[in-house]
């Protein structure tokens, strides 16, 4: 039994339909990308999963659940994480309290007024090691403001990470990083697969063949195809999805 | 039964007169994102100049002519030295700076005009009542005041659906940037559009004027009220502004005309008066907090912005 | 910090020293309301959302102290309950009706946001005023006047000023030291983050709404607690005290004083209430007898430019640098 | 924080330096506080001015006693009104506290300058709570009991036959007394009570409601700005000729007058003063005025000035001794032993005036609209509390 299963999901915008009779398995443990020219409806895809939008018609199973019928900060609890496309950080907060936070959260309610947060010492012992995790761990006491664009998305999967997800929705991780910061995540990714599952939505192809177990390419809010990387690289439906788009995929 | 035609006339008077006032009010917020809390000093300069028009000429109809440049020159010093400084900064610092600027603009015309009411009222030709219906009078200047409020309002709507700077100003209220691009020169659209809002307040405190108190601190009284119409009717669109003043002119009249003799029916009278004498005082804000909690963003929102 | 502590404390002897005994009165009003403005700040501040309707919970504490006064000295029943001059009674009780109305009209108000949130708290306001001027029992618009003086605490004596000053003195340290403690629990670090990014907290599994309907309440029962001493330093209450321009004035002190600061809020009571009570008087000294009775034709201006100019407000000025409450514990 | 507190308190040293420098002695401080901004301004302007008017006539005594008059603006606000009083007695060491316009101040700053063992002389707000159970022997009223014009209203109805009376006010507790005051004097039926918004502009709702009631008058209190709202509107919808328009004096003064012009025609209104009064205490009053101010005066400067006159009285009786010699000085001042502008006035035993009151009417004097005295409806009146009060 898949850890998600999509079926049939509708999603319209007034005249455009974002997602049309969408279909989608994501097994346990796969890190599964999911590629598309702009437009075909990937991040309001994350937003349906996530809870932020609400589908029109559909059903989505995750951990065997109806995701449904769960509030967008409901869904966090049941393992379902997101990463966002644009960096959305707590700027004032340091690296260190970003993630403190996160933690903090995933010990039920914060109705706690007298104990002074940042004397919890274990708490920031297990941030410190989700920083490490990413790389951040030299940067902890810096206001996340301060932190560069790369860094800044490093602590957002700190962040990600920090809630335990069963499935760990990466919209983009890579946008905006330098050649570097890009290949830092990837091998985080080859870290993390495995250990848990993650969708992946990135636009870097050689990042998308060279991680992904397998690949769903999403065309007008249809997945019009669903293989591994070297299969996916034959189909010509994609390609021709893809001309004029983007380059054809060559091999590495 | 005359009697509630005559009441509901009121209410239209009393809503069409707040449209004018809301009217700039909304559309400032609308497209500049500014809250004004000096709004209502413009009606005030408007009701003023008319006052001081008429006491020079002898004429109501030019002290009407004066309000209009008054009210315009006022609003347009306004936007010009404070309001152009506000665009980009929050709400508290535009409710704090155009607070300052009430202070400042009332004791001006303290100094100016002293602490008494100013004196403004109708020619002879207009303080008649005519027989609308039989056995109903109603004075003509407060039809006077229904008919140039609806045409207004027309005017406003043909303005803002029908033509070029119309356009711009919708699109100005959702996609600010999209309109810079286009390459408008929003300075200029938005200091034009902040005088028209003056002239609006203006006129309508020149209107006002004949049938209320022309003092200082009256810009106030109509300034809160408005701020209820237009967040009833959803920020930013004239459409709602329209709609909730003649909302809050119903129900403000219509409470305070049957709400106490209503209750009499079920209450000693004593009772009855002070508690309807205090719900129809309140009536008005608990019809804004009943719409914002069923509808948060007020009734006929702008679509497509989230404030 | 010790030492500016001190220094108010020993204040009264300083006022006498000036021969001013008068300050003592003047300083209580400050801290009084710097108390009020600091629970604004709570809400404003730290997890931003801007209440335009403050003064009504600083006006009902007040009414609550002066109609239990009032039935004392009347000799009469509220509910069935005698009125009491007792101060640890009723100043605790102000508070909890307080935080009982805020809770009410909290979890109604936070359904909207921004703007909205703005004028459906203004709302609230406004029915509360309207509800207390049409108290006729309670002396509706003329107010109330607590007949017997001042509230009765074991150990002090409030019919002296100077007692009255400490215990505003006191109030307010507590307070202060309350909502830190507050701020740095992990209580207040939702609230930070809701104040920076709502959507973010959502994410990570945070309902937000729970976390602002209590600090709505606790912001409400500290205004009702500064509204409860208002009462006991007028030994008077009337409806002006939730008039919306008193809300007005709160969010002004706030904003002037620095928004999410801590000496913010007590800052801008200090400048703000000095001014109006002194601006004339300085005008009158220095000869501008126009401006001694048109102080507001300066005070308006000031307050523009504060906003235009002094980013931050006077905390920044006096502190040089900003540093938000969030700074309290980011070092 | 420290900085800032003491160059504050710098400056305001300083400032008390200036203020202090030269004081003699014998100089008697009087507190005025009183409200200058807001709607209400016109009032405690016109009071001041009266009171400085006379101020002027002995250039800076009273009584031939040199006075200080120290003047502040309550802003209509209970908060201000105390911390000026504060400092009027702690600082400044007054010895006579007067100048309050509204009922929502006097009764914050009246128990502290009594407490304060000073003398409080209202020249106008005076609730029914001080004139009756919490009169006071330091307290004492020039104006009139807060009912007093609306009893007169009541009268001056009945003495003009009126039947059917309908009455508006606002929805608070001024409010509520004037309609009392109105009835406990009218001896015709009333029709109907109408109760209004404090602050309301518009009025077409109410009108509307006493056009269908069609009483033969109507008695209204909407103090200031709203009264003219009112007034304005009630004309325009041409109710004047059907349904008399009786008001108490504060209704109808010659601000509001100038204010709604010709729409004023007709108005009944009642004021223990009017400027056609004709004794030499007026007519030296109004010379005074209108020449120095350039305008007409209203019912309160003239109690303004009343309230100097009476100050001066007892100053002269006691040689300027105040609080050296209570007793003597409440003694001189119940005696009342000054020529007041409204002719006969002195003392009840709860220290609050009987005067006689006049209803008025409002005509066109060339170009200009006036009060002219209709009749004298009472004489020797006293307000209905003074049984309640304990002082004898």
């Amino acid at each position: 039994m898949a850890l998600l299963q999509i079926e049939h999901l509708h999603k319209r915008f007034g005249a455009l339909a974002a997602t049309d009779n969408l279909s989608l398995q994501i097994h346990r443990g796969e890190l599964h990308a999911l590629i598309g020219p702009n437009g075909a409806g990937k991040t309001t895809l994350i937003s349906l999963l996530s809870g932020s939008l609400q589908p029109d018609s559909g059903l989505i199973q995750f951990d065997g659940r109806n995701l449904l019928q769960f509030s967008e900060a409901t869904r966090p609890r049941l393992g379902l994480v997101r990463s966002f496309q644009i960096t959305s950080v707590f700027p004032e907060f340091s690296a260190l309290e970003n993630v403190t936070l996160v933690l903090q959260s995933q010990q039920g309610h914060s109705f706690r007024f007298w104990q002074v947060a940042r004397n919890e010492f274990e708490l920031r012992s297990k941030a410190k090691e989700y920083l490490k995790q990413v790389g951040l761990d030299q940067k902890s006491e810096i206001p996340a403001y301060a932190l560069a664009h790369g860094q800044q998305r490093q602590l957002e999967l700190a962040m990600a990470l920090a809630l335990k997800p069963k499935l760990l929705l990466l919209d983009e991780p890579m946008a905006g990083m330098g050649p570097e910061e890009s290949l830092k995540v990837v091998e985080l990714l080859q870290q993390l697969k495995g250990k848990i599952t993650m969708l992946l939505i990135e636009h870097d192809m050689d990042a998308v063949f060279s991680v992904a177990d397998r690949v769903s390419v999403l065309v007008y809010g249809h997945v019009i195809a669903t293989s591994t990387p070297s299969e996916i690289r034959k189909n010509t439906e994609v390609c021709s999805a893809y001309l004029g788009e983007h380059e054809i995929p060559v091999a590495n | 039964m005359i009697l509630l035609i005559e009441q509901l006339l009121n209410g239209l008077q009393f809503g069409v007169f707040l449209f004018l006032v809301s009217a700039g009010l909304t559309l400032i917020f609308g497209i500049m994102g500014v809250i004004n809390l000096a709004h209502g000093s413009l009606y005030m300069v408007g009701a003023y100049a008319a006052a001081i028009g008429m006491q020079l000429t002898g004429s109501f109809w030019w002290g009407l002519m004066m309000a209009l440049p008054a009210a315009a020159f006022t609003g347009w010093l306004v936007e010009l030295v404070i309001i152009r400084q506000l665009y980009r900064r929050d709400h508290l610092d535009q409710v704090l700076a155009t607070f300052g600027l009430i202070l400042f603009l009332n004791e001006l015309t303290t100094i100016c005009f002293g602490r008494a009411p100013l004196f403004l009222s109708l020619p002879e030709t207009l303080s008649i009542s005519v027989e609308i219906l039989p056995g109903l009078l109603y004075p003509l200047y407060r039809l006077l005041i229904i008919g140039t409020g609806l045409l207004l309002a027309f005017l406003l709507y043909l303005l803002i659906s029908h033509t070029r700077v119309g356009m711009l100003l919708r699109a100005g209220t959702t996609h600010r940037e999209m309109v810079e691009v286009l390459g408008v020169n929003l300075t200029l659209l938005n200091t034009g559009l902040f005088v028209l809002g003056a002239l609006l307040a203006g006129f309508a405190g020149a209107l006002a004027g004949p049938l209320i108190s022309v003092e200082v601190g009256m810009g106030e009284n109509v300034l809160i009220l408005c701020f209820v119409c237009i967040v009833i009717g959803g920020l930013g669109s004239i459409r709602g502004a329209l709609f909730g003043a003649l909302l809050i002119g119903m129900v403000d009249t219509l409470g305070r005309a049957f709400l106490a003799s209503g209750l009499r029916l079920i209450l000693p009278l004593e009772f009855a008066d002070s508690i309807g004498a205090a719900l129809s005082s309140m009536s008005v804000y608990l019809l804004m907090a009943l719409v914002l909690i069923f509808r948060p963003q007020g009734i006929l929102p702008v679509l497509g912005r989230v404030r | 910090m010790l030492g500016v502590g001190f220094l108010l404390i020993g204040f009264p002897w300083f006022a006498d020293w000036l021969d001013e005994p008068y300050l003592v009165s003047t300083a209580s009003r400050i801290w009084i309301y710097a108390l009020a403005a600091m629970s604004l700040n709570l809400l404003v501040g730290f997890a931003g959302l801007v209440s335009f309707g403050h003064s009504a919970y600083v006006g009902v504490g007040a009414y609550v102290v002066g109609i239990l006064a009032w039935h004392q000295y009347e000799e009469t029943n509220f509910l069935g309950l005698p009125g009491t001059l007792e101060g640890f009674i009723s100043i605790p009780f102000a508070m909890i009706v307080s935080g009982i109305v805020a809770l009410g009209i909290g979890s109604l108000c936070l359904r909207t946001r921004g703007i909205y949130f703005i004028m459906i708290t203004l709302a609230f306001a406004q029915m509360l005023f309207y509800f207390f001027v049409s108290l006729e029992q309670y002396g509706g618009d003329d107010g109330l006047m607590m007949m017997a003086g001042r509230n009765k605490i074991p150990g002090l004596d409030l019919g002296e000023d100077r007692q009255m000053y400490w215990l505003s003195l006191v109030a307010l340290g507590l307070v202060t030291w309350f909502l830190r403690r507050l701020s740095m629990s992990r209580f207040g670090m939702v609230l930070h983050a809701l104040r920076q990014n709502e959507t973010r907290l959502k994410a990570i599994g945070v309902p937000p709404y729970p976390y602002m309907l209590v600090a709505f309440v606790i912001a409400g029962a500290l205004a009702g607690l500064s509204g409860a001493l208002l009462t006991n330093h007028m030994e008077f209450v009337s409806p002006d005290f939730l008039h919306w321009t008193r809300s007005g004035d709160l969010l002004i002190m706030v904003i002037l004083g620095g928004i999410g600061t801590w000496t913010g809020p007590i800052l801008g009571a200090i400048v703000f209430l000095l001014l109006e009570e002194f601006l004339p008087l300085l005008f009158q000294e220095i000869g501008l007898y126009l401006f001694s009775e048109h102080w507001r034709l300066v005070f308006g201006p000031l307050l523009i430019c504060i906003v235009l100019f002094a980013k931050g407000g006077l905390h920044a000025l006096v502190f040089k640098q900003m540093k938000g409450v969030h700074g309290a514990f980011a070092n | 924080m420290k900085k800032l507190l003491q160059t504050l308190f710098g400056t305001l040293v300083l400032g008390m330096g200036l203020a202090n420098a030269g004081f003699t002695q014998e100089l008697v401080k009087i507190g005025m506080v009183t409200t200058l901004s807001t709607g209400g301004g016109y009032l405690g302007q016109d009071v001041r001015d009266g009171f400085l008017l006379a101020v002027e006539e002995e250039d800076g005594k009273l009584g031939g006693i040199p006075v200080e008059i120290l003047v502040e603006d309550d802003g209509r606000n209970p908060v201000n009104g105390r911390q000026i009083v504060k400092r009027f007695l702690d600082r400044d060491r007054i010895s006579i506290l007067t100048g309050v316009i509204f009922s929502n101040i006097s009764p914050v700053v009246a128990p502290m300058a009594l407490k304060d063992g000073i003398f409080y002389i209202s020249p106008n707000s005076a609730p029914s709570t001080f004139a009756g159970k919490k009169c006071h022997e330091n307290y004492f009223v020039v104006s009139w009991q807060n009912d007093t014009l609306h009893e007169a209203a009541g009268m001056g109805a009945t003495e003009l036959g009126y039947k059917k009376a309908l009455l508006v006010a606002p929805n608070y507790q001024a409010g509520k007394d004037a309609l009392a005051g109105f009835k406990r004097f009218f001896k015709g039926e009333v029709i109907d009570e109408i109760y209004v918004k404090l602050g309301q502009n518009d009025y077409a709702a109410e009108i509307a409601r006493i056009r269908a009631a069609k009483p033969e008058m109507v008695f209204q209190f909407l103090p200031g700005g709203m009264g003219i709202n009112f007034l304005k509107q009630y004309s325009q919808a041409g109710l004047m000729k059907d349904s008399a328009m009786v008001v108490s004096g504060f209704s109808a003064d010659i601000k509001i007058l100038n204010a709604i012009g010709d729409a004023g025609s007709g108005i009944i209104s009642t004021s223990q003063w009017n400027h056609d009064l004709d004794n030499a205490a007026n007519q030296q009053f109004l010379l005074g005025f209108r020449s120095k101010f350039e305008r007409e005066p209203t019912l309160y400067a003239s109690q303004g000035y009343d309230t100097a006159k009476l100050i001066a009285s007892a100053l002269k009786a006691t040689g300027g001794k105040v609080l050296e010699d209570k007793a003597g000085f409440r003694e001189a001042l119940k005696a009342a032993e000054f020529a007041s502008v409204r002719g006969n006035f002195r003392f009840a035993s709860n220290q609050h005036p009987i005067h006689d009151l006049y209803i008025r009417e409002v005509v066109k004097k060339n170009g200009q609209m006036q009060n002219r005295i209709l009749r004298k409806v009472a004489t020797g009146h006293q307000d209905a509390y003074v049984q309640e009060c304990g002082l004898r």
